[in-house]
């Protein structure tokens, strides 16, 4: 079997895995994975930035709240149906990201993190100020009428996970082609050497603009699936803690593995889940999880993977 | 109450902003500065400080200025050995790989957090002030010990300046800070040093939390805006530049005490938020930092 | 966390053997006609959304002690139909996408009947699509006017606490007739704040009063000192609803502010100081200002015996604390909302004859069918009108005053003080 | 010599802080030649190329490449235009293959990705070595792929930053066959140290000294030239 042939072949049988899953899983892990599939996708988003272009943003949660206020607000103002509100949420998290991008990427390092945090903040204060508009810190309820895509209703268990499913597949095979692909190439040149890949003739202002855009389309459908797959719509979920939660996510799973946002994704949201049943002190579980995943594994439980064993794992 | 007035409050309640900002962000760049890492547990040993800090006071009799007292020596030392455990521990298991100690310092984050929680309690708590002195103006009254934290903050910010500057320990820092490798082959032990400098960003924490703590009290949730200020100050002020992080702290501090008294002062952070985000992208070495990042 | 809490509760197997519950509880058969029916022996399961950790923890904690002493009356006295009741509390860090997970967590994993407990106004917004879509009654105890104001959905009610626009409507008759006409509110500049100003800027109009400064604090704010020279100089009453842990900085530095001096009459909402000692240094200068409490944290002089069995019950002494620590501060002024929650579940459940999850719809429309609760063991707060249609319970106010570094209850306002038109009517709308 | 100029620089200057690393540079570059650069260290040689491949932008002067004026243009673009900048201090792509080390230049202007790669790594012979890490290449080999890739760009100009530095001498010669062979499609702009390298190779020298020319002519006439063994040998 040649590697892309191998390499296609294990992410669809992930993806045939997670279809199966639809119809195995119980109802409460059913709706846990449909989550995961979400954030999941935002953390694809993410990872492409950062992971393979090397882009460190602490601003993601800027892109994830466009989209997500960017379809609720449509819904619940302009009564909106949910294919519109979707679209609309997609293109309001890229165009966010090519503003932001358009400014922060005169920085590198540790500044363009800071940067990308300040514009997320300043995004995340708006949200908070315009509670004409918003209900700021209380957020919105999207109501269960406008949640019906295609006509299925997203807010039932099934087509709530297969529209996650959906949106996930295509976020992972759009990201395994981009990623193999020459334009893949360039970003992780870019990651690796910027100077270098400049003197090849590439401008990096260019590409990493372009690759911004394309994370902040996946955190902008990520936020728009998530209001209209769970109803709500919270200025908590534009906080600082979900632009760390994306990098976090995507190192614990291996930054730069195509599937590893999703391993990290879904190992938090259980580690989280079933810490609960463990002890009261739950954060103490998942500080020390983290603690002992990082000495064990430094590069993620992908990226770990293919350093031992896997070297062809994209 | 008349202009003059207004502008003088809101400067000195700059001058505390300011003063708490420089604290809290001066062990970070030391840490930034010297290792290189992000250490994003740094808000919590900050508020591990203001809890510790309460503690203490609970546990010495006697007027408050003996606990606090106390609590300025105790604190910081506290601090600054879980800080070193946890250096030795684990950071340097993680060859202070930049992402790997995102992660492991974010673990550190929840474990500080949990075991506050634990064994604190979710309740603010305040600790008494040494003590209480109102300061009458003609137009208001004013806290004589926000003023007293004022000139404390220049004392610590005078003696880390001097550690740096002019201390064996400093120049040890510094040649750690200059080339990890070149300080090892002069048989600098760059380990000790660096579980040293993490110990004492913990301790700085540590002090500037106990010296907060009689305006602010103790909250084991408290460590989070410390963090990201300080982080900003850093930034803007330099990386690495001891006088960029005190002027960045005093031109944060002053501005967002003047703008957020005469303008809608939500509408002004975010407006400031903003401008912060722009004196970066304009100028990405920080205001007094002379190499690129 | 899903800490299971029986309490004093038999287990099935010591009922069947015909032994007396465990220990502290009554002989049981003589008070549970049809409790030797093992199938109705099975308990009821309720699921507790608890604020662990995170910002709401604080509540959370007084939440949780609340709920199990007032499980174990529940249960002595027989539970509810007879069969002996559990509640599950899992965390949800205070945090409305945890919040919906619990939620389903605890309907689906751990079997709950129903999920109760919910204070902060974000978690139950993030959790009530949930409820509706898996058709699971939610019963919270947040105090916002989310309920009422028809945002939510049919499974979700707040039958034990007054929501707050009633509340601070009822507040503008006492404060502009005794503190002062016109007033300055200072406020946090995000929904909870907002809901105040606006809430009481009309009330306030309505009563003949003047709200002649709105001073909005932003959210992060550590310090406040720079915000009260904004304070206009006729100022009569300052209206002060702050929330979050630097609640006792803003106290203190209003009190250094205005010193010993002339100052404006102070009406606050008790939310700034849940779980603080008003007996803080730094919180002297509180001494003759007014605050509006929903149950009066000290205990009064003309406590009714009901109020008094809860406060022992809980484990609260007569100044509010926890009688093992006296500087244990209750969230007194909310936390019975959780009680009389609980007791509202086993009067629906009875009267909808609740058998098992198939019962759920019943239990809502059982509900639904409330008009009043009385001052009773089960409505320590007071009595109380629900309105079924808004899913929502509107009860006393109290307005107390710092004396002697305790507060001491002056007014109690009357129920009609806190009407106002439905704006919602969720019996129309299906389940 | 029929020279068609492909470059010319005209007043070239730039100075850090008080440091003239060049300073009023006059600078012709023949189609087809080999041309040195040659100066003692400091003498602001990797500015100089530095300005004209555009990774340091120009205080003063101007630079026309191709009949164009390039003065202003990004760096990216002058590469697109045909300037290929190889660094002093190598700069692969270590944690990449080999192959896609070479791919990468040739994605770029959009040549044939498996074939185009391929003869190029033919060419400085890593050919067999096409699935290794670069990054666990021997430093001869990295200075040779990072050649490969300046080659894979198929440039009119080649500039080439002290390319033989910590080469063996038999790496040296196979160099030495490579860059003849790539001339005169290519022009080749050489820092070079080595100083047989450079008589060997080299059609036109130029001299820099403190940031100036200090002379430029055949290798016989700089070899010659008083003013440069001053230089060389007083300095």
């Amino acid at each position: 079997m040649s590697a892309g042939a191998r390499i296609w072949a294990l992410h669809l049988a992930a993806l045939a895995l997670l279809a199966a899953g639809g119809v195995l899983l119980p109802a409460y892990h059913l709706t846990n994975f449909a989550k995961v599939m979400v954030l999941a996708t935002y953390a694809m988003g993410y990872n492409i930035a950062f992971g393979y272009t090397g882009l460190l943003s602490l601003g993601h949660a800027l892109f994830f709240g466009a989209g997500l206020y960017g379809a609720g607000m449509l819904v619940q103002h302009a009564g909106a149906a949910a294919g519109p509100a979707a679209i609309a949420g997609l293109l309001a998290g890229g165009a966010m990201a090519g503003v932001v991008g358009l400014l922060a990427l005169r920085t590198q390092g540790v500044a363009f993190m800071i940067v990308t945090l300040m514009f997320a903040q300043a995004g995340y204060l708006t949200i908070l100020y315009n509670t004409a508009w918003t209900r700021g810190d209380e957020g919105i309820v999207i109501a269960r009428e406008a949640r019906v895509l295609l006509g299925f209703d997203l807010s039932a268990d099934l087509p709530r996970y297969f529209a996650a499913f959906a949106l996930f597949a295509a976020g992972l095979v759009l990201k395994l082609w981009l990623v193999r692909s020459p334009s893949g190439r360039v970003m992780i040149a870019l990651r690796e050497n910027e100077e270098r890949s400049r003197m090849l003739g590439y401008d990096p202002y260019a590409r990493k603009l372009a690759a911004l855009v394309i994370s902040g389309l996946y955190a902008g459908a990520a936020g728009a699936a998530y209001g209209l797959l769970f109803g709500y719509v919270g200025a908590s979920l534009a906080s600082t803690q979900y632009s760390i939660l994306p990098l976090l996510w995507v190192l614990l799973g291996g930054a730069g593995t195509v599937l590893g946002p999703f391993v990290g994704a879904l190992l938090m949201f259980y580690l989280i889940d079933y810490s609960s049943a463990v002890t009261t002190a739950s954060l103490l579980v998942v500080g020390v999880a983290l603690v002992l995943l990082v000495l064990f594994a430094p590069k993620g439980i992908l990226g770990t993977l293919r350093e031992r064993w896997l070297k062809w794992l994209p | 109450m008349s202009f003059g007035p207004f502008l003088l409050l809101a400067l000195m309640e700059g001058m505390v902003t300011s003063a708490v900002l420089a604290l809290a962000a001066v062990g970070l760049s030391l840490v930034f500065g010297i290792m290189r890492v992000v250490n994003v547990a740094h808000g919590e040993f900050f508020m591990l400080g203001a809890v510790s800090a309460w503690f203490v006071s609970q546990w010495v009799p006697g007027p408050p200025v003996v606990g606090f007292a106390a609590a300025l020596i105790l604190c910081p030392l506290f601090v600054g050995a879980i800080a070193a455990l946890a250096d030795m521990t684990v950071l340097k298991r993680l060859n202070y790989e930049p992402e790997a100690t995102i992660v492991a310092t974010i673990g550190l984050l929840y474990i500080l957090q949990q075991a506050a929680l634990s064994l604190y309690g979710p309740d603010a708590r305040p600790v008494p002030a040494p003590f209480n002195l109102r300061v009458q103006l003609p137009w208001f009254g004013y806290s004589g010990y926000k003023i007293a934290v004022v000139a404390a903050s220049a004392v610590v910010l005078l003696g880390v300046w001097r550690l740096l500057a002019k201390s064996r320990v400093g120049l040890v820092m510094r040649a750690t800070q200059y080339d990890r490798e070149t300080a090892r082959a002069f048989g600098i032990n760059v380990d000790r040093v660096y579980a040293g400098v993490f110990a004492l960003g913990g301790g700085l924490a540590a002090l500037a939390a106990v010296l907060i703590v009689p305006i602010q009290q103790a909250h084991y949730l408290m460590g989070t805006d410390p963090l990201l200020l300080s982080f900003i100050v850093v930034i803007i002020g330099g990386l690495g530049s001891l006088r960029g992080t005190v002027i960045a702290a005093l031109l944060i501090g002053l501005s967002d005490g003047v703008i957020s008294t005469f303008f809608a002062p939500t509408l002004a952070k975010i407006v400031a938020t903003l401008a912060v985000a722009l004196v970066l992208v304009f100028r990405p070495q920080g205001l007094f930092g002379r190499r690129a990042l | 966390m899903t800490s299971r809490l029986i309490g004093k509760t038999p287990n099935r197997r010591s009922v069947l053997g015909g032994m007396a519950a465990g220990a502290g509880a009554l002989a049981l058969p003589t008070f549970f006609p049809g409790y030797t029916h093992a199938q109705s022996a099975e308990p009821i399961r309720l699921g507790f959304q608890l604020h662990r950790t995170g910002i709401g923890a604080s509540y959370g904690r007084w939440y949780e002690r609340t709920a199990t002493a007032a499980l174990n009356v529940l249960n002595e006295a027989g539970g509810i139909n007879g069969r002996p009741v559990e509640i599950l509390f899992e965390d949800d860090g205070t945090d409305p996408a945890r919040g919906a997970e619990v939620f389903g967590k605890l309907a689906t994993q751990s079997n709950c009947d129903l999920v109760f407990g919910a204070l902060f106004s974000h978690v139950v917004i993030g959790t009530a699509p949930r409820a509706a879509e898996m058709k699971v009654p939610y019963l919270v105890c947040s105090e916002g006017h989310h309920v009422a104001s028809g945002m939510l959905n049919r499974w979700t009610l707040q039958p034990g606490i007054t929501d707050v626009k009633s509340q601070v409507q009822g507040m503008a008759p006492f404060v502009t007739q005794n503190l002062g006409k016109k007033v300055t509110m200072i406020f946090p500049d995000f929904a909870f704040g907002h809901d105040h100003r606006d809430y009481f800027t009309a009330a306030c109009a309505a009563q003949g009063g003047e709200v002649i400064a709105q001073i909005a604090i932003p959210p992060t704010e550590t310090s406040f000192t720079r915000y009260f020279p904004q304070i206009p100089a006729e100022t009569e009453v300052i209206y002060h609803v702050m929330v979050g842990p630097a609640v006792l900085t803003f106290v203190k530095e209003l009190g250094e502010f205005y010193g010993s001096g002339a100052r404006p009459q102070l009406f606050g909402f008790i939310d700034s100081l849940e779980a603080v000692d008003i007996a803080s240094p730094g919180l002297e200068f509180l001494e003759g200002s007014h605050f509006w409490e929903a149950h009066p944290r000290y205990k009064q002089a003309d406590a009714s015996e009901h109020e008094v069995f809860y406060r022992n019950a809980v484990g609260v002494d007569d100044n509010g604390a926890s009688v093992t620590d006296p500087a244990d501060v209750a969230t007194y002024a909310h936390m019975f909302s959780v009680w009389e929650t609980l007791f509202v579940i086993k009067a629906g459940m009875e009267a909808a004859g609740y058998q098992g999850p198939a019962d759920r719809q019943k239990l809502v429309e059982a509900i639904e069918a409330m008009t009043a609760f009385a001052e009773s063991r089960e409505h320590p707060q007071g009595d109380k009108t629900f309105n079924g249609k808004t899913h929502q319970a509107f009860g006393h106010q109290n307005i107390s005053q710092v004396q002697g570094g305790k507060l001491i209850r002056v007014h109690r306002t009357s129920l009609e003080d806190g009407y106002y038109p439905d704006e919602v009517d969720y019996t129309t709308q299906s389940f | 010599m029929a020279a068609v100029t492909l470059l010319e620089a005209r007043g070239l200057t730039r100075h850090f802080g008080g440091l003239k690393a060049v300073d009023g540079v006059d600078f012709t570059l023949a189609e087809g030649e080999i041309h040195a650069l040659i100066g003692p260290n400091g003498a602001g040689k990797t500015t100089f190329v530095s300005l004209l491949c555009g990774r340091i932008p120009v205080q003063s002067g101007s630079i026309r490449f191709d009949g164009a004026d390039i003065t202003r243009m990004p760096a990216h673009r002058r590469v697109r235009r045909g300037i290929a900048y190889t660094f002093q201090i190598t700069q692969v792509f270590a944690n990449l293959t080999v192959f896609d080390n070479v791919a990468l230049a040739v994605q770029r202007r959009g040549g044939h990705l498996a074939e185009e790669t391929q003869a190029a790594l033919s060419r400085v012979g890593l050919a067999e070595r096409a699935g290794q890490i670069a990054g666990t290449l021997s430093y001869g080999h990295q200075r040779v792929l990072e050649i490969a890739m300046g080659l894979a760009l198929q440039p009119r100009l080649l500039i080439l930053d002290e390319p033989t530095q910590g080469l063996a001498n038999a790496e040296i010669e196979t160099f030495k066959d490579l860059v003849r062979q790539i001339v005169p499609e290519t022009t080749v702009l050489l820092i070079e140290h080595n100083m047989d390298v450079v008589m060997d190779l080299a059609q036109r020298i130029t001299v820099l000294n403190f940031g100036e020319v200090l002379a430029t002519g055949t290798p016989e006439a700089i070899r010659a030239n008083p003013a440069v063994q001053a230089a060389y040998l007083g300095g």
